[in-house]
């Protein structure tokens, strides 16, 4: 039952501007990951690209894994020009996911935040409300599906072209409350936000993190965040935390 | 075939050994292959008091390299007794502690202790580039160095003794000869080679102390001269290290004199990369017709 | 848009050179672009005497590296003048003559007879680690590299006099100050790390000289490095090089305080790269609104 | 007209055992290679391989290249697994032909050096005659092409597979003379061999050389032969050479 493993592209394809959804086709072994895992995948040939990369787990279903991949740099530019029919080493999945809470579950997304959590509304279905936020339209992924899934959603766009101008700061008084548990994830700005809110209003709240790895799997110390009780590994501790204990600098 | 090496009184199964800071205390690896497979087991780097390291971000990727500032966290020699030793005992192989510290005395206690535990030798770290007093000055000055081991190699009397060598020097071969005058009974190198990498849009460093080590393929063909340097300098056995990424780069070591070799780097790319390298490091001997792995350290031909 | 930077006497329209000994004179590169183009050209290193060179194989490759042990062939300093200089005259950029030598008097010797020529700058290899004579003592001893800086000061009264650094030393920085207390109006750095492979089928060395100097994108990182320490160590221009590909890692260099760039290996993976390199650095400053490329030397930001 | 392009792989199949065909699509000015040149190129993605790896043209049509490709090493192995469609970057074409000499041509190939002569044999037609050697059958390339195209063939194979049990050393007492010109390619040895046959006969004779190689194209001088004056560039004086000027140690 290792977590390494060969897996075949089966499918490549634009999902937004310079964004990528990419299916695999696992080995039954590596299956049922939770919202909130991530997998380290080896983009390139050996040596260089060097290190795998991490992607979250955006859906999953009998042998297939899918993930939403943006082309920041380097390797993911080779990872989304990789044809189907070619294969990559993958590693996962890895950290822990967004915990089971009996409170009512809001799920903030930001911009790629929707990698992470998008298989958490799948989970939460109509039981759950969203609100997500992007810099404008062509940002928001998958917009249909998540409306169809949920029990509410709440669009902001930094420019207004797709739900309320401004961003989830603005929605959130409204959604949240002590009632609620909150899951966010999105660019690290949004989540101290988000955070800080949480912790102010004593809202239960998640965020899951972001941060350069090399091994994802704990050893190499390289990935932490500073908490209340000195640094976590985000691949291992996390990448889902407490927002209560995460030290925002 | 025989694939046993030894190390000073220490003896390995097979040559192949973990390098400190990138296997970390052996269990993240254990659900990936049987570690009683490896020659030995280096861990994480010991201090006296726990270390808390430096900020993020640590790594950076580079070239076939990567940087990293860890600043040697770690949970301190009494709790890394407690808690990790007796776990790492139940693999049938060698326990190697790489140990560090801010001075003299400190070096001294994290040894006495060290020597009366159940492991199997005790690397000094006297190189790591990323703390500020984290034993630079005793890695790249002779003097220095001398007189570490000379109070070090009293305290160390029941355990294998190797000093880890910094390539940040413009001499290994002198850097070996102290550790061979001093007493040590083997010297292993490389470590990380001081580095730096920017960010040319926010114009910050990749990492953020500023200056890290590198490690990976990068600095193997550097690795390989030193060690080869090394073994034409000196009689005790070397642990060759730096870019080993497989089987081939491990027998390069070997072949330039390494008398075991430690895997890095590699260990986050693959994790069953050390198992991969003892059983290619067997068909190599195999296919060769080598009966026993001791006949070709050091065996370039000129 | 300001592109020009001042080496000593030197102004370059950008920032872009060629690293010696991977332009050979010129020639090979004129049919993919117009040398015009470049900030200056820097030649193979000249001898007083022609230089025959090491035996086969010279060159292998490593990982994103290449280790290379030339030994310094060239056609010797008059018949560079003769048949080399007037073909490299034809083009509007400055012309670097990198010099080499086995004793102080040989240094002499060339840049005396090249302060005469019309040359803009003459570059001093002091750290060529390819040659056993090749001033490999220079490069790695503070004290001799004194020794001959004082006296070559002395010779070059009309030209640029650049010291080129080796890396295979301990601190850059003693060495960077050497260069600017003799008086050198620059510093170039880094020039190879010394390095070595093994053919493990053969288990012969992949190169002839056994050792030679590793160079390319593997290196990158250490060069940054070095850059870095020397900017913060002295005041005299730096003259960037070591693994530089693309624009991004000019700029890289750029960043950690060097006032110009060389690029090397990277002329042999693709001949057009400085030329990529030039209008790349354009495209970031527009992209950044950066009015004069010096403002941005050095900008690191901690 | 530079030599620098990007050419699309158009076909790439198993040739014999452990070589490939591979056909490339050029741009027009690019062309126009003669029997004995080669060109570079780049493998990999960049970084690592790092260096672009020399292939003699094969055979060349109106905007094709072919080239014969052995798996040796990592770079070969990445080129021959690479599939149509993909792209790789391309310098060339490189180094000096084989001269045209008022001679009677024998053309000797001893294994892989068929990648070299193939287009001189097609050139001369049944104006040359050949000697092709290899290990065994499997390792004989386009046989049935040569003994169409040239005007006779010797073949031999170490085992005795096909043809005459030897080597081409077996053979060239019988096919050279004074008025041959000699035009050989293949291992370090066999040219070797060859060279100081001929030399000692009295046969003008040339060989094309291999040497490790970083730029092609003049400048690294990396990829010198030695020879009665002084050390040449394969890349540049070579890879074809009188076999009388090249010093064998
Ligand atoms: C747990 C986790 C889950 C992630 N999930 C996704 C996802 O589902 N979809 C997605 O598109 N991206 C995700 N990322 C980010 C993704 O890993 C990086 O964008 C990717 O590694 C960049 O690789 P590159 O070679 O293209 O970029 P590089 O050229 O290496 O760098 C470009 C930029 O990406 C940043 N970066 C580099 N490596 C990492 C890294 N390991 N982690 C974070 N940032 C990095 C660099 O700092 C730089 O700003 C996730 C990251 C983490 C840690
Ligand atoms: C002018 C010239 C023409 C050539 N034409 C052909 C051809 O038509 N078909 C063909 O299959 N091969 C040809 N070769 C050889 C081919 O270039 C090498 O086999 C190839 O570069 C090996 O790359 P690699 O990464 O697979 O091997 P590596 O892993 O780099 O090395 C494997 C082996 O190949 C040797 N090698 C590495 N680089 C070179 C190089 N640049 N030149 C020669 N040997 C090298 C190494 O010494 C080693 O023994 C030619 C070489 C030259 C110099
Ligand atoms: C993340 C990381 C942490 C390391 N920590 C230590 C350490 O605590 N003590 C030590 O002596 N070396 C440490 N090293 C150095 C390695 O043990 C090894 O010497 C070096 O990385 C070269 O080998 P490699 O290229 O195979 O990684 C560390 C290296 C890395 C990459
Ligand atoms: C093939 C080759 C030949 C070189 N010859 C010289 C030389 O003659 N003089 C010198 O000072 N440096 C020489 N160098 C070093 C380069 O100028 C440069 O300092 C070094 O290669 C690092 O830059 P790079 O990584 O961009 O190649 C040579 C480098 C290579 C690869
Ligand atoms: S990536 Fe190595 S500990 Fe998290
Ligand atoms: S390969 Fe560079 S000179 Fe021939």
């Amino acid at each position: 039952m290792s977590k390494l493993f060969t897996a075949e592209i089966i499918e490549n394809r634009p999902a937004a501007k310079d964004i990528h959804l990419i299916k695999l086709h696992l080995p039954r072994h590596a299956m049922n990951p939770e919202p909130g895992q991530f997998y380290m995948l080896q983009v390139g040939l050996h040596n260089d690209p060097l290190l795998k990369r991490p992607f979250c787990m955006f859906d999953s279903g009998a042998h297939e894994l899918a993930i939403l991949v943006k082309r920041v740099g380097r390797g993911t530019a080779i990872l989304t020009g990789k044809l189907p029919g070619s294969f990559v080493d993958v590693l996962g999945p890895l950290g822990t996911p967004y915990p089971r809470v009996e409170k009512e579950p809001l799920i903030i997304s930001g911009g790629m935040g929707m990698a992470s959590v998008y298989s958490l509304i799948k989970k939460y279905g109509k039981g759950c409300r969203v609100i997500y936020g992007a810099g404008s339209r062509e940002g928001l992924i998958s917009l249909d599906n998540i409306r169809e899934m949920a029990g509410e959603v709440a669009v902001t766009t930094d420019d207004g072209s797709e739900g309320t101008r401004g961003n989830v700061m603005d929605k959130i008084g409204e959604y949240a409350n002590k009632g609620s548990v909150v899951y966010a994830c999105g660019p690290e700005i949004m989540l101290m936000k988000v955070s800080r809110y949480c912790v102010e209003h004593e809202i239960e709240c998640y965020v899951s993190l972001e941060q350069n790895m090399a091994c994802g799997i704990g050893s190499c110390v390289g990935c932490v965040v500073k908490t209340l009780e000195g640094y976590k590994r985000v691949c291992k501790e996390g990448p889902v935390f407490r927002a209560d204990e995460i030290v925002w600098d | 075939m025989r694939t046993e090496v030894v190390i000073g009184k220490m003896k390995m199964k097979n040559p192949v050994m973990t390098a400190s800071g990138t296997f970390g205390y052996g269990n993240e690896y254990a659900e990936f292959f049987d570690l009683s497979k490896l020659g030995a087991i280096n861990v994480k780097g010991i201090s006296l008091e726990p270390m808390e390291g430096n900020p993020s971000p640590r790594i950076c990727e580079t070239p076939c390299g990567m940087i990293n500032s860890i600043g040697l966290q770690n949970v301190g020699l009494e709790a890394f007794i407690r808690e990790k030793l007796s776990y790492l005992r139940k693999f049938r192989t060698n326990i190697v502690v790489n140990v560090l510290g801010n001075t003299v005395e400190e070096y001294i206690r994290i040894c006495e202790r060290l020597d009366e535990e159940e492991i199997d030798a005790i690397e000094l770290n006297v190189s790591c580039p990323n703390v500020k007093k984290g034993g630079i000055s005793f890695g790249v000055d002779e003097y220095q160095l001398a007189g570490l081991l000379k109070d070090v190699r009293r305290s160390v009397k029941n355990k294998t003794l190797i000093v880890k060598l910094s390539p940040n020097v413009t001499d290994i071969r002198v850097f070996a000869k102290v550790a061979e005058e001093e007493g040590s009974d083997a010297i292993s190198l490389i470590n990380t080679i001081t580095a730096m990498s920017i960010d040319i849009n926010t114009r910050r460093p990749k990492i953020a102390n500023l200056i890290g080590g590198l490690s990976g393929p990068a600095i193997k063909p550097i690795a390989v001269r030193m060690v080869w340097e090394a073994f034409n300098a000196v009689k005790i056995p070397i642990i060759g290290m730096g870019g080993i990424m497989n089987h081939e780069d491990a027998l390069e070591f070997i072949l330039a004199g390494a008398s075991a070799v430690a895997i890095g780097t590699a260990n986050f790319v693959d994790p069953e990369s050390t198992m991969k390298v003892v059983e290619g490091i067997g068909s190599y001997m195999a296919d060769n017709d080598i009966m026993d792995v001791n006949t070709i350290i050091g065996g370039l031909e000129k």
